[in-house]
């Protein structure tokens, strides 16, 4: 069990104290061109988590492997996941050849971004893409509104994938009490706390169709929280939305969640893995009164 | 500058001044920081911490200024002793102190930075402005400053030929900046975590945006 | 502004005194075969929602139409939404074709049933087949999973739909403490106030896309919430969890709602309908400092 | 059958008892119903109420006996006097209490609706069976009952020749109905509404999936 980072939920450079407490640092998403993101306001907060609309301010590949990797790798001694999005399949998979460096651990390819179609078909020719270039390990992440998870995640490991990410953020809006959208572009990612039954659910749904690793994510905050979704058949769990109001939640959860295994009577993470599914596979009670 | 920690405080008072809600918290290991740097205040029951300038650093303790404006600024306010928040900060760039002729200009919760700001300049003359009478109660925190009531502004009671280090609404600070374009003009920004992680907090700076919980709070505005 | 339940969140002959409360009744999903509905657990709370796996028990249409329609309309002064569901384009069809009594005030086809693809073409093609054989008000209800909500819409406009419900549950799931599911399915339908933002982005989306009426829903518990689906296009609104934890919601929600319209210094929910799209549309406020 | 209302209630006391906690509240003009009956009781911060059987029914009052195992019955278990909550009932059927020779058997928890049902019944014989002393100390609320702690069972100590009316766990119930095929017997069932709206607390009734609290809780178990 590896505790990694969401993507776009911390900046190594900026605090790499806290990217060096994980056992690897995913980098926010990377797209072909520089984007300086959304207009103000990016962020809100909702009731039981919150939303973001950040729009992938990133300053592009090139400037990201000439300047910010050898800075990353100055700066950290973990390994180092690359997320990477785009609008077609051409421009992941260019990404992904740009970044055949021995500093990359492993790519992430971000499948939900705005304007890629998250059809399975879509998702797996990204995918197909990007392996035909790459000897890296690939990760393919994907948005919860998947309609038919198991059918995603086949033809996503049909293409290549080396391992899953589950999942990212909802889209969600809220208002302020004006009645606008707190957000200038109306609708954001919606991610933290409100999202753990789906997170739990999409990871479920996944490695019911595949045994591929899975990095498990979504409103992440206590190691109860990461023991669920690794009995959900998660190999790797990521903190997002939980970095930002604890930074030291990396070790914290760690601790945590080292309790909750013992307390199970259990070894380690590797004995929980998956229980959920026998557990349903197993367990119909016919109620008779 | 000191590294920023982040502890889980108790909470020693939670005082109205005004309008306004001084919420005092055992100090720890904290360090009090720069005057204009924050601190991430947990905000019970709201997933995401709340911004605040440190207002004063008596002995032992950590004093936050705050206005209940909304859900988080409320259930700080609804703290009472002994209740325990986590606390993060020193965050940020605070106002650089080597100015000669010092003049603070405050407005509404803008005050929040300037009483520990006014103690490190050896209380220098400040001009604060408020929206009414209640919320100018606030102008207790520091004493001797010059108070004027809307419909009068700041800039209106401003003296010149001073260096400005300012913090208050938006348009407050547009308008000091356009009489005194040298300020230190301490800003704000929705942010979700104060330390560079979300990027939510970006506002244009030499027009590019950049993150202000890194580059400010406090920038100065030419 | 039309007050209703959520469907499958109210059953009139037990409670008619609530469903008399509402402008109108929506029944649980009515199927062609009778359903007995998933072996318990069928229900759990999560900490901002909740799950429910009831696998749309009815009695099947022919005995719905018989025996539960009339008792209905004896019991209830409101007019009568059927909600129906299937397998098929071919059942849907057929079911509204049993459908066409005076009783029935308007069809919601429930497009997020187990087993029904929603790719728009899918939930076109069930709304046409509907459309060639009903005359009757036709709603499509939609699941937020939708990958792309105002393609979706606009083909379920095109294919003849008088309105659309929106949204229907996440997928979720919820372990108990010897980390099993507390359904017995494994995996239910989210519900409840966790999804308020998803419902308003979807609605915002919806409202983008066509000027069909929309029944709101997802997470309504007062009047504020009402309103704020109301300001992102919908002209109606539904109750679901809400009615669990409280029967007299409607009365409520809609005394509520009005005192929140007046304190706006509007006359009616139409001055606020869709007030948010307006915003996002002209508000690009560029921070210069 | 009296009609349920919902009505906003505040706390009147929170007493333990032994490993359970009795909660009292105001009645308002709720009517307490039949024993076996159950209300919905609002647990603060939790999305959905939870069933509670009326437990005791003192003069101006409703008292609910409730065991703290999750998040909802905690938080109940955690009012304070004076705090407020939405009580909905009564709600279901409760016991049929023309019976010729009572014979009260409790589970646990089960012991809930009994002290209001032996008052209807005038204090009938009892059996209650505990997992643990501390547990027993709830026995207290059934003076003159007949007490058996684990590894003794109910149905080890239960006399023949009686009509029974029983509350427990499910296997405790199995093993009341194999010796006493009349009994009527209180079930469980996880709820979210507790009034026929949301078909979650089905269980399997002659052969078919009914909800428990329409038909229950109270069944007849033959
Ligand atoms: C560096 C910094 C220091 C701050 N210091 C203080 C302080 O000492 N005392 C104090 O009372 N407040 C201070 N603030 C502002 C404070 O953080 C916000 O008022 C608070 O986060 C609002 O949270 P809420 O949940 O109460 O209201 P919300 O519901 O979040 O907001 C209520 C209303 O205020 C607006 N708003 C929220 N946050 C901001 C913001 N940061 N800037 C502008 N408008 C906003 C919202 O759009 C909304 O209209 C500071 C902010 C920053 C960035
Ligand atoms: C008609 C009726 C009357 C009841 N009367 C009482 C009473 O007087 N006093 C009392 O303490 N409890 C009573 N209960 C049970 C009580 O409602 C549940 O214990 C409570 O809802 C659990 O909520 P929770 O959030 O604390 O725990 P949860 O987290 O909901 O549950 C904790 C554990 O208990 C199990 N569980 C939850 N609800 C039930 C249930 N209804 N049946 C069986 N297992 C369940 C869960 O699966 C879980 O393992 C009654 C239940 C019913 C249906
Ligand atoms: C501010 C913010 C920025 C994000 N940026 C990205 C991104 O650039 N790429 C990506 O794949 N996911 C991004 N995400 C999604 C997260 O990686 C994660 O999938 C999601 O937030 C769910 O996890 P959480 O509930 O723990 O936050 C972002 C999330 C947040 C909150
Ligand atoms: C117990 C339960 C049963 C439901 N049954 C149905 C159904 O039969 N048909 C349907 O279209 N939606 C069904 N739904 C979904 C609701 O109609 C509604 O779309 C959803 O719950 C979101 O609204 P809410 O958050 O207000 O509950 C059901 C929801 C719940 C909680
Ligand atoms: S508040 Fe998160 S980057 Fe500034
Ligand atoms: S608890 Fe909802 S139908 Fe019985």
């Amino acid at each position: 069990m590896q505790l990694l980072n969401a993507s776009g939920c911390l900046d190594a450079l900026t605090a790499p104290d806290v990217a060096s407490s994980l056992d690897a640092f995913v980098t926010k998403t990377v797209t072909p061109e520089p984007r300086e993101g959304n207009t103000p306001v990016r962020i809100a907060e909702t009731d039981f988590g919150m939303l973001n609309a950040i729009g992938l301010a990133n300053p592009g590949r090139d400037v990201f492997v000439r300047d910010v990797l050898p800075r990353l790798c100055d700066a950290l001694d973990v390994p180092i996941w690359v997320s990477v999005g785009g609008f077609t399949a051409r421009e992941y998979a260019e990404t992904c050849e740009q970044l055949a460096r021995d500093e990359v651990a492993c790519v992430e390819l971000n499948l939900s971004c705005p304007n890629v179609d998250e059809a399975p078909e879509s998702a797996a020719e990204i995918v197909r893409a990007c392996r035909d270039v790459t000897a890296k390990p690939l990760y393919a992440k994907v948005s919860p509104h998947s309609w038919d998870m198991g059918e995603t995640v086949r033809a996503i490991e049909a293409a290549g994938a080396d391992g899953l990410s589950l999942v990212n953020t909802l889209r969600g809006t809220t208002l302020d009490a004006r009645l606008r959208p707190t957000l200038s572009r109306g609708t954001g990612g919606y991610s933290g706390p409100a999202l753990r039954p789906v997170a739990l659910a999409a990871v479920l749904a996944a490695r019911r169709a595949t045994s591929l690793p899975i990095v498990g994510m979504g409103g992440v905050e206590t190691g109860r929280h990461a023991l669920e979704l690794i009995a959900c058949g998660a190999t790797h769990i990521a903190l997002g939305t939980v970095l930002f109001a604890d930074p030291d939640a990396p070790t914290r959860v760690r601790t945590e969640l080292a309790a909750e295994i013992k307390s199970l009577g259990s070894g380690s993470a590797e004995d929980v893995f998956g229980v959920a599914l026998d557990a349903v596979a197993s367990e119909v009670n016919s109620a008779t009164r | 500058m000191s590294r920023p920690r982040r502890e889980r405080r108790s909470v020693v008072a939670v005082e109205a001044i005004g309008a306004y809600v001084l919420v005092r918290v055992t100090r720890g290991s904290l360090d009090p920081g720069i005057p204009g740097q924050f601190f991430m205040l947990e905000a019970p029951g709201r997933v995401l911490p709340r911004p605040m300038s440190l207002c004063l650093a008596p002995r032992g303790e950590l004093a936050f200024l705050l206005d209940p404006i909304g859900p988080g600024t409320r259930a700080l306010a609804a703290l009472e002793p002994n209740d325990r928040l986590h606390v993060f900060g020193p965050l940020g760039n605070g106002f650089r102190l080597d100015v000669e002729r010092p003049l603070l200009v405050g407005g509404g919760i803008g005050i929040a930075p300037l009483p520990y700001l006014a103690e490190a300049l050896e209380q220098p003359p400040a001009v604060l402005g408020f929206r009414s009478e209640h919320h100018a109660e606030a102008a207790a925190l520091l004493p001797g400053a010059d108070v004027v009531i809307d419909p009068v502004l700041v800039t209106d009671a401003m003296p010149g030929g001073r260096d400005v280090l300012a913090c208050g609404p938006e348009p407050m600070l547009e308008a000091v900046r356009a009489i005194a374009p040298d300020a230190q003009l301490a800003w704000e920004a929705p942010m979700a975590c104060g330390y560079g992680a979300c990027y939510g907090c970006v506002v244009e700076i030499d027009g590019e945006l950049k993150r202000l919980c890194v580059e400010g709070p406090v920038l100065c505005s030419s």
